[in-house]
């Protein structure tokens, strides 16, 4: 059910992967994260999902989409990383955050990029 | 003889049309006029004639003869004959009802062709005189009186009314049944009568000439010179056969839908190079042959089978219709000439 | 032998020789599942196909007609796929106009490697034609006895 | 229109040729034949050229260019189209033909006049409007309303090929010819299908239309041929309509010059040039602008091609309506 | 009526396991005109054409219906079946119920209903067929090799060797191909250079190879023993068989600053040049881009230098033409574009180069004359990184290819272990996605690399590579550890993927061989017929057809040799007899068919016929040449008559197929 939602929402087949770890090579928020964003990949297809949607980890990903450009295999994690967390807003049945209400929640910790990456969001 | 009124003619249809379909002349999205099922919403047309003739009622363009089935190596015959029902033709003008009599010689001697036959049982003819007859129109050259159309009813049109005379047992039955007609004078009528007649007077062929035709002319007219320039631009195409009311040649075919087999005859044309082509070859070359063909049949071959009755009605309608305007009458005339 | 089961449009496929029939048998060599509505008629280029075939195909009862050959320049004959380009291009659009549905008719180049390109196109085509229902309007009655 | 005539005389008499292609008297104002006039005298008695000479000569040609002896055409505009496509086919022998191009400003018939409203016809004057003598007294009725539908579309006043010309060559002309199908494209699939349906179902398959054609010139056409396994004479079904008349406007795209011969002829007024317009539309949308029979060297579209040439799927996505 | 006999195949299970083949043949039995129907287990084996040729004889059949696997596989087989029994071998049709149905469906009752009407299709056909006579026709003894790399070199030798004429077109200047770009070879580490070149001047010298170097494929024409083509031969301005080879003119031009393709523009040669001191043939070429003299008419210096009095600045293209009977592609391959990826920095750092670049980098002939050095500063390197698979196995888009190419992992462990080898000071590591190494002595050779020469192989792939005060800092994940790693390298090495030369595509269409969607000529079948393509007369050689190695660019080369050796050593070919053939006596004479047909088979006469009433008439009638029609059909469709009609595809053949499965 859940991996269906994933699916849906990311477009993405995490079965495409062929594990060449391009993505994680590519990660600027890396060492940031508890999962990698390869790791992101094998645990949406291996549905250990509600681990990932449990992990802080994806939260650090700034959505900087380096490897959505550079995946070879069009897996994208980013986008599968981004449907995880629209799951848990789901879930949370927040997902009416508005862009006016940003700003409003911002600290003075998060990284510009995350910023720039919640409007790029939420403006569609 | 009994009447109703024009402004009443859908009701007199719809009793017609009670328990029998009836075919009306109406005009077509073009302004021609087709016999087609009544129904309720159909115009009556006011053209002189149809594009198609009568002759569709008893002698479709294509009808089922019988069936094959094949299963495996089987075969077992289908009966594929439409059931009889009645039904009556409606405005038939006089040169189409002739040409009934004309297919009735030779469908209805024997052989009887039982197709036809079964049509022609079940149908009343109502024909109608015609008002204002056509410069194509000559059938007062055959004898027959545009006034006075035959068939098992015949009617006229004044301005005002639909007369309706009752002329067989056939009518006279469909007559008893239509309780919408009131009784009329047969002396309202003598005025259209009259006035139908003064007009087919002026009809630039009404007394063509038609003494160069008919029984035992065949050695005088068919080696004559004149059927080769008569026949040169022909197209060879059927229109001239398709729409004349005698025409009556048809061609037998099968269809196999790999199930089935039908067999049905259609209308052929003694004008296509394909007409009685036989393993030798074809017993008209070219289309001379078969132009000639065509009108010595109506003209010389028909009457000589049939005491001297032309298998021509004057209806006109290749007159209007062949695409380079070659006819019968241009044919009648240039013959009838050159035999002087 | 009759099998029971709900309608069913009737496919004809036509394909070339070289290019398609080779991408239809690859895609049974990979095991590639399409419906069995589909049944292919071996010409030996696209352009071998007379629309007189698809009428025929209409009259004694498909549902749909579909033309498969190489790939525009791929053709083994050369240019046999240009010609047949045109000629379907018109008379579809000849169908179209007469008010036939214009998705009973189909053309797709598929080459001998695109076994998937093949089996693809065929499941979509008998979608599509599965939509449509039965072909009315260019039936022959006398082939539906 | 005179001229014509005594062009015809003058022809025959200078041993120019030896026949004359032309239009025969009728019966009536209107039923002028084709024929061939082997003699001055013949010719002074029966050719005429007039309003009514509407009948396209060229097809006559495939036969009588190949017998003895030279033959003297006479082309309005919109035949010479069918005469140069005929060559273009190798149809005629060109050196046995004397043509003579003739200017033309539209053309009737009597059942053009019939549609106007005309019954019982005796005679007509000609002039700037058509008063039509009948049984049942005069009728006056504007020309344009009497003229063929072929030269109310009228696409071209150029004699494409002649050896002489009577009067001046003139240009193509301005033609809405496409709007009417046009109109048929714009229409949705259903009504579409509901208007072909109502028109073909008129035909009696007579082959009129077949036989008048200039480009419909087959030795034997495969409707007529046993062999060709789709022979049929007759409309049988409402499928055989549709495939006699598909087949026939696929044979002659890119062949047909719309001489509008076919709609002329068609006992049953089924308007069939607009099939073979459609075809023309689309080669000229689809393909650049083509007119057959216009010149000899360009290459018939059907048996041409560009390497860019859009898919056939474009069809789906070109104007027209909508699914 | 025929008398058909009807042969259900099962392949195994292949068929019968989805197909009930004893419900086929009793359905087809009832068939009008069949008067035998079985099935058998393998009809193709010699038990099964047995069976055929014996109800062949017992029946009297006139035709045959096998229901089987696809015509593509055993039309022929059972056509010699037939044959042999004494029937006409086009009598045969074949029902694909394997590829087209068991295959593909997985209800039986659904595949068995289908493979019946497949098989009726066939029986409806096969009434209709005529007997068919192939015509034949002459077969030009020799064969042009397209490509002159290691594989068209060793295709043109094995066939010279077998006594046949045979043409080499190579577009450079030389033959020799990428090989002679190689520095060592694996597995065994041989000198690239020291195998090819005896090859190359073995070329040369045999009589029967001619090459056409500096050359190009223009056109083709005609089919299969009866090929013409044109050759462009490009002007070198210079006169080849006046030039000695001596190098002058190309020490003396003053034109230097011209990028050297050979070492991959990672130095410069003179505007007239000999592409390396081994080539063959060993003429120089002048640059016309380059060239003072043909730019601006100012120069003339390696005319005044030519002792021969070889150069010649008006020397035009030639275009010669020549007729073959077998044609070979070998066309072979290029490494793909890398500046597309740009975070690797190629196009950002000169240290940044490619396997084929790092292999000039090592080779003695090489920019750098054999030491390796980085491009940018001429200086050692210490540490190198090795990226595997660039635009290899990348899902669609535009940046890199699908599939496998083959050869890197095993260069790439060359590259690292001979790095390690001449460097011990050097850190060398490999990224890798997987390690692919099939082949003899491939795995033992890699393992070397990680064992004895400590190349350091991490499984992950680099993320970007940025160059920065003067190292590159690369970014990459190590997938087995679980981290990302940082390294400061020196250079780094990427091995691109290879796609097949650009001028295959223009040739496979003036060939009319098909290509998949990788511009990788097909082969005939993947299997049985891996050299051939479909197009009959079309053979393959080397990486054109897929990426290959050097073993097996050579194995291939010599397979393709031996199927053009079994053509040429026939006289006469048999023609396809379903060519075109036009009813004359309905044939318009209107050119129609003449314009579509692509091999000009068409012509017209005027003939004289009988016309009615004992006339006669002259008609212009339609004549096809049944040797060079080759039965596409374009004809039959433009012909309104319906006059031409194709053997073997007869329209009513189609038809009677048409209405059998529509039914």
């Amino acid at each position: 059910m859940l991996m269906d939602t994933i699916a849906a929402i990311s477009g993405v087949n995490p079965r495409k992967c062929m594990r060449c770890g391009k993505c994680s090579g590519s990660c600027p928020a890396y060492d940031e994260m508890e999962y990698h964003p390869h790791q992101f990949v094998s645990m949406v297809e291996s549905g250990r999902i509600e681990e990932l949607m449990a992990s802080k980890g994806i939260y650090t990903c700034l959505s900087c989409f380096a490897c959505i450009e550079r995946c070879p295999r069009s897996v994208e994690p980013a986008r599968l990383i981004e449907a995880v967390r629209l799951a848990v807003i789901r879930q949370q049945g927040k997902n009416h955050l508005t862009p006016e209400q940003i700003p409003q929640l911002l600290d003075e910790d998060l990284p510009q990029q995350a910023i720039t990456s919640a409007f790029r969001k939420y403006k569609r | 003889m009994k009447k109703i009124a024009i402004s009443e003619l859908n009701s007199l249809f719809a009793a017609i049309a009670a328990d029998r379909k009836l075919y009306i002349p109406t005009d077509d999205s073009t302004g021609q006029s087709q016999f087609t099922i009544w129904e309720e919403g159909s115009i009556l047309s006011r053209n002189v004639n149809t594009v198609r003739s009568a002759k569709d009622s008893f002698f479709p363009q294509v009808e089922n003869l019988m069936g094959f089935k094949v299963t495996g190596k089987q075969i077992e015959l289908i009966e594929t004959r439409d059931p009889a029902e009645s039904f009556a033709v409606f405005g038939v003008r006089a040169c189409d009802v002739r040409s009934f009599d004309i297919l009735d010689r030779v469908f209805l001697t024997e052989p009887v062709d039982t197709y036809y036959a079964q049509r022609r049982e079940n149908v009343c003819i109502i024909s109608l005189a015609c008002g204002k007859p056509s410069e194509t129109c000559f059938c007062t050259a055959f004898g027959i009186d545009p006034a006075e159309p035959k068939g098992d009813v015949t009617c006229w049109m004044t301005g005002e009314a639909l007369y309706w005379q009752p002329n067989t047992e056939k009518g006279e039955a469909l007559t008893a049944q239509l309780s919408v007609l009131v009784d009329a004078d047969v002396a309202d009528i003598e005025q259209e009568k009259a006035a139908i007649r003064a007009t087919a007077e002026k009809l630039p062929f009404g007394k063509l000439d038609l003494s160069a035709f008919g029984q035992g002319k065949t050695k005088e007219l068919f080696n004559r010179p004149e059927w080769k320039a008569l026949s040169q631009s022909c197209l060879g195409c059927g229109t001239c056969t398709f729409i004349c009311p005698t025409c009556q040649c048809y061609d037998i075919q099968e269809f196999n839908n790999g199930k089935t087999v039908k067999r049905f005859r259609c209308w052929d044309s003694c004008m296509y190079s394909d007409f009685t082509k036989m393993s030798a070859g074809q017993p008209r070359p070219t289309q001379t042959e078969r132009f000639r063909q065509r009108f010595m049949h109506k003209l010389v071959y028909y009457p000589d089978n049939n005491e001297g009755i032309f298998a021509c009605v004057g209806c006109g309608r290749c007159l209007r219709k062949c695409p380079i305007h070659m006819n019968i009458v241009k044919v009648i005339k240039t013959m009838g000439e050159g035999t002087k | 032998m009759q099998v029971n089961k709900e309608w069913t449009p009737t496919i004809v496929a036509f394909c070339c020789n070289w290019c398609s029939y080779a991408g239809a048998d690859l895609s049974g060599t990979n095991r590639l599942q399409y419906p069995a509505n589909v049944k292919i008629i071996r010409i030996p280029c696209s352009c071998r196909l007379n629309p007189m075939f698809i009428l025929r195909a209409f009259q004694r009862g498909a549902d749909g007609v579909i033309l498969c050959g190489c790939h525009p320049g791929d053709c083994h004959y050369t240019t046999g796929n240009y010609y047949a380009r045109r000629r379907m291009t018109l008379l579809f659009s000849m169908l179209e106009y007469l008010g036939i549905e214009r998705e009973r008719t189909r053309v797709e180049w598929v080459s001998a490697a695109e076994g998937a390109k093949f089996a693809a196109t065929m499941n979509d085509f008998v979608k599509t034609v599965t939509a449509l229902g039965e072909n009315k309007r260019l039936e022959d009655l006398r082939c539906k006895e | 229109m005179q001229r014509v005539k005594e062009k015809a005389i003058e022809l025959l008499r200078s041993g120019e040729v030896s026949r004359v292609l032309g239009w025969k008297t009728g019966e009536f104002f209107y039923d002028l034949t084709p024929a061939v006039f082997e003699s001055v005298e013949e010719v002074e008695k029966g050719f005429v050229f007039s309003l009514f000479s509407g009948a396209n000569l060229s097809k006559y040609l495939i036969a009588e260019s190949k017998k003895e002896g030279k033959i003297a055409v006479f082309l309005k505009p919109c035949d010479s189209f069918s005469f140069v496509q005929l060559q273009k086919e190798h149809r005629i022998k060109r050196e046995n033909i004397y043509a003579v191009g003739i200017q033309c400003d539209g053309m009737c018939d009597g059942e053009s006049l019939r549609s106007a409203g005309c019954e019982g016809m005796t005679g007509v004057e000609d002039g700037e409007s058509l008063t039509v003598h009948t049984l049942y007294g005069d009728q006056v009725i504007e020309k344009k309303e009497a003229l063929l539908g072929k030269c109310q579309t009228c696409k071209s006043k150029r004699i494409v090929d002649f050896d002489e010309l009577i009067g001046q060559q003139g240009e193509d002309v301005p033609s809405d010819r496409f709007a009417e199908v046009a109109k048929l494209e714009a229409m949705t699939p259903e009504e579409r299908f509901a208007f072909w349906r109502t028109e073909l179902s008129r035909c009696i398959r007579c082959n009129a239309c077949r036989n008048v054609c200039p480009a419909c010139s087959c030795e034997k056409c495969v409707f007529d041929n046993p062999v060709s396994g789709v022979q049929n004479k007759a409309v049988a079904d409402s499928f055989e309509e549709n495939m006699f008349h598909i087949i026939r406007a696929f044979h002659v795209t890119a062949r047909c010059t719309d001489c509008g011969e076919c709609s002329r002829v068609c006992p049953q007024n089924i308007p069939l040039h607009l099939l073979n317009r459609k075809f023309i539309k689309d080669i000229n949308e689809l393909y650049g602008d083509y007119q057959a029979g216009a010149d000899f060297d360009s290459r018939p579209p059907l048996m041409d091609f560009r390497m860019d040439d859009p898919e056939p799927s474009v069809i789906y996505t070109r104007g027209g309506a909508a699914k | 009526m025929q008398k058909i006999g009807v042969f259900v195949c099962w392949c195994g299970s292949n068929i019968a396991a989805t197909v009930d083949v004893e419900a086929v043949s009793q359905a087809l039995a009832q068939e009008p005109g069949v008067v035998f129907s079985t099935n058998y287990q393998y009809m193709c084996s010699q038990t099964g054409q047995d069976l055929i040729r014996d109800k062949i004889k017992e029946y009297g059949l006139t035709g045959v219906v096998v229901c089987s696997c696809s015509p593509r596989m055993h039309e022929n087989t059972f056509r010699k079946t037939c044959e042999k029994a004494g029937l006409n071998p086009y009598m045969v049709e074949i029902a694909n119920i394997r590829e087209q149905c068991s295959w593909i469906h997985k209800d039986k009752a659904e595949a068995t209903e289908k493979a019946i009407i497949l098989g009726r299709a066939a029986i409806a056909k096969v009434q209709l067929n005529a007997p068919l006579q192939a015509g034949t026709s002459p077969v030009k003894k020799r064969a042009l090799v397209i490509g002159g790399g290691i594989a068209g070199i060793q295709t043109a030798l094995d066939i010279a060797d077998a006594g046949f004429q045979v043409d080499i077109v190579e577009k450079k200047p030389t033959i020799g191909g990428k090989m002679t770009q190689i520095d060592k070879t694996f597995p065994t580490l041989d000198c690239a250079a020291c195998i090819l070149t005896p090859k190359m001047v073995d070329c040369a010298q045999n009589e029967n190879i001619h090459i056409y170097a500096y050359s190009e494929v223009e056109a083709v024409k005609g089919f299969v023993g009866n090929f013409k083509v044109t050759i462009r031969k490009k002007a070198r301005f210079v006169d080849t068989t006046k030039c000695t080879g001596c190098g002058l003119c190309t020490e003396k031009c003053p034109q230097k600053k011209v990028p050297n393709e050979f070492n991959l523009g990672l130095d410069n040669r003179r505007a007239i040049y000999i592409p390396f001191a081994q080539a063959v043939p060993k003429v120089a070429t002048i640059d016309p881009d380059y060239c003072n003299m043909l730019k601006n008419g100012k120069c003339g210096v390696c005319a005044k230098v030519c002792g021969a009095n070889a150069i010649d600045y008006k020397q035009q293209d030639e275009l010669i033409e020549e007729e073959y009977g077998a044609i070979v592609a070998a066309t072979g391959f290029n490494p793909i574009d890398l500046s597309k990826f740009n975070e690797f920095g190629y196009s950002q750092s000169p240290d940044v180069v490619s396997s084929l670049e790092f292999e000039r980098l090592m080779n003695a002939a090489g920019p750098t004359g054999g030491t390796l050095l980085r491009p940018s500063d001429g200086k050692h390197p210490h540490t190198i990184v090795f990226v595997q698979c660039v635009g290899s196995r990348c899902d669609g888009g535009e940046k890199g290819k699908p599939y496998c190419s083959k050869i890197c992992c095993m260069y790439t462990a060359k590259h690292a272990m001979l790095c390690r080898e001449k460097y011990p000071d050097t850190d060398v590591y490999v990224f890798y996605i997987d390690v692919r190494t099939p082949g003899k002595n491939f795995d033992e050779f890699y393992r070397r690399a990680v064992e004895e020469y400590g190349v350091h192989y991490i499984k992950g792939m680099v993320g970007k590579v940025v160059p920065e005060n003067g190292k590159l800092k690369v970014q990459a994940s190590d997938l087995l550890d679980n981290r990302q790693l940082h390294i400061d390298a020196d250079m780094v090495v990427l091995a691109a993927a290879i796609e097949p030369d650009k001028s295959a595509r223009p040739l496979a269409t003036m060939l009319t061989a098909s290509m998949d969607t990788n511009d990788f000529f097909t082969e005939a079948h993947p299997k049985l017929r891996p050299v051939e393509s479909p197009t009959a007369g079309i053979f393959l050689s080397g990486a054109c057809q897929g990426p290959k190695d050097i073993p097996e660019t050579v194995a291939q080369a010599g397979a393709a040799a031996s199927k053009v050796i079994g053509l040429l050593s026939k006289d006469h070919l048999l023609c396809n007899p379903c060519t075109a053939q036009p009813d004359e006596m309905m044939c318009n004479g209107c050119s129609s068919c003449e314009k579509v047909c692509p091999y000009g088979a068409i012509t017209y006469i005027d003939k004289e016929f009988r016309g009615p009433n004992r006339t006669t008439l002259l008609r212009r009638v339609a004549q096809v040449n049944p040797a060079v029609c080759q039965g596409c059909g374009a004809c039959t469709v433009a012909c309104m008559s319906g006059a031409m009609d194709l053997k073997g595809f007869s329209n009513r053949q189609i038809m009677a197929e048409v209405d059998a499965i529509c039914k």
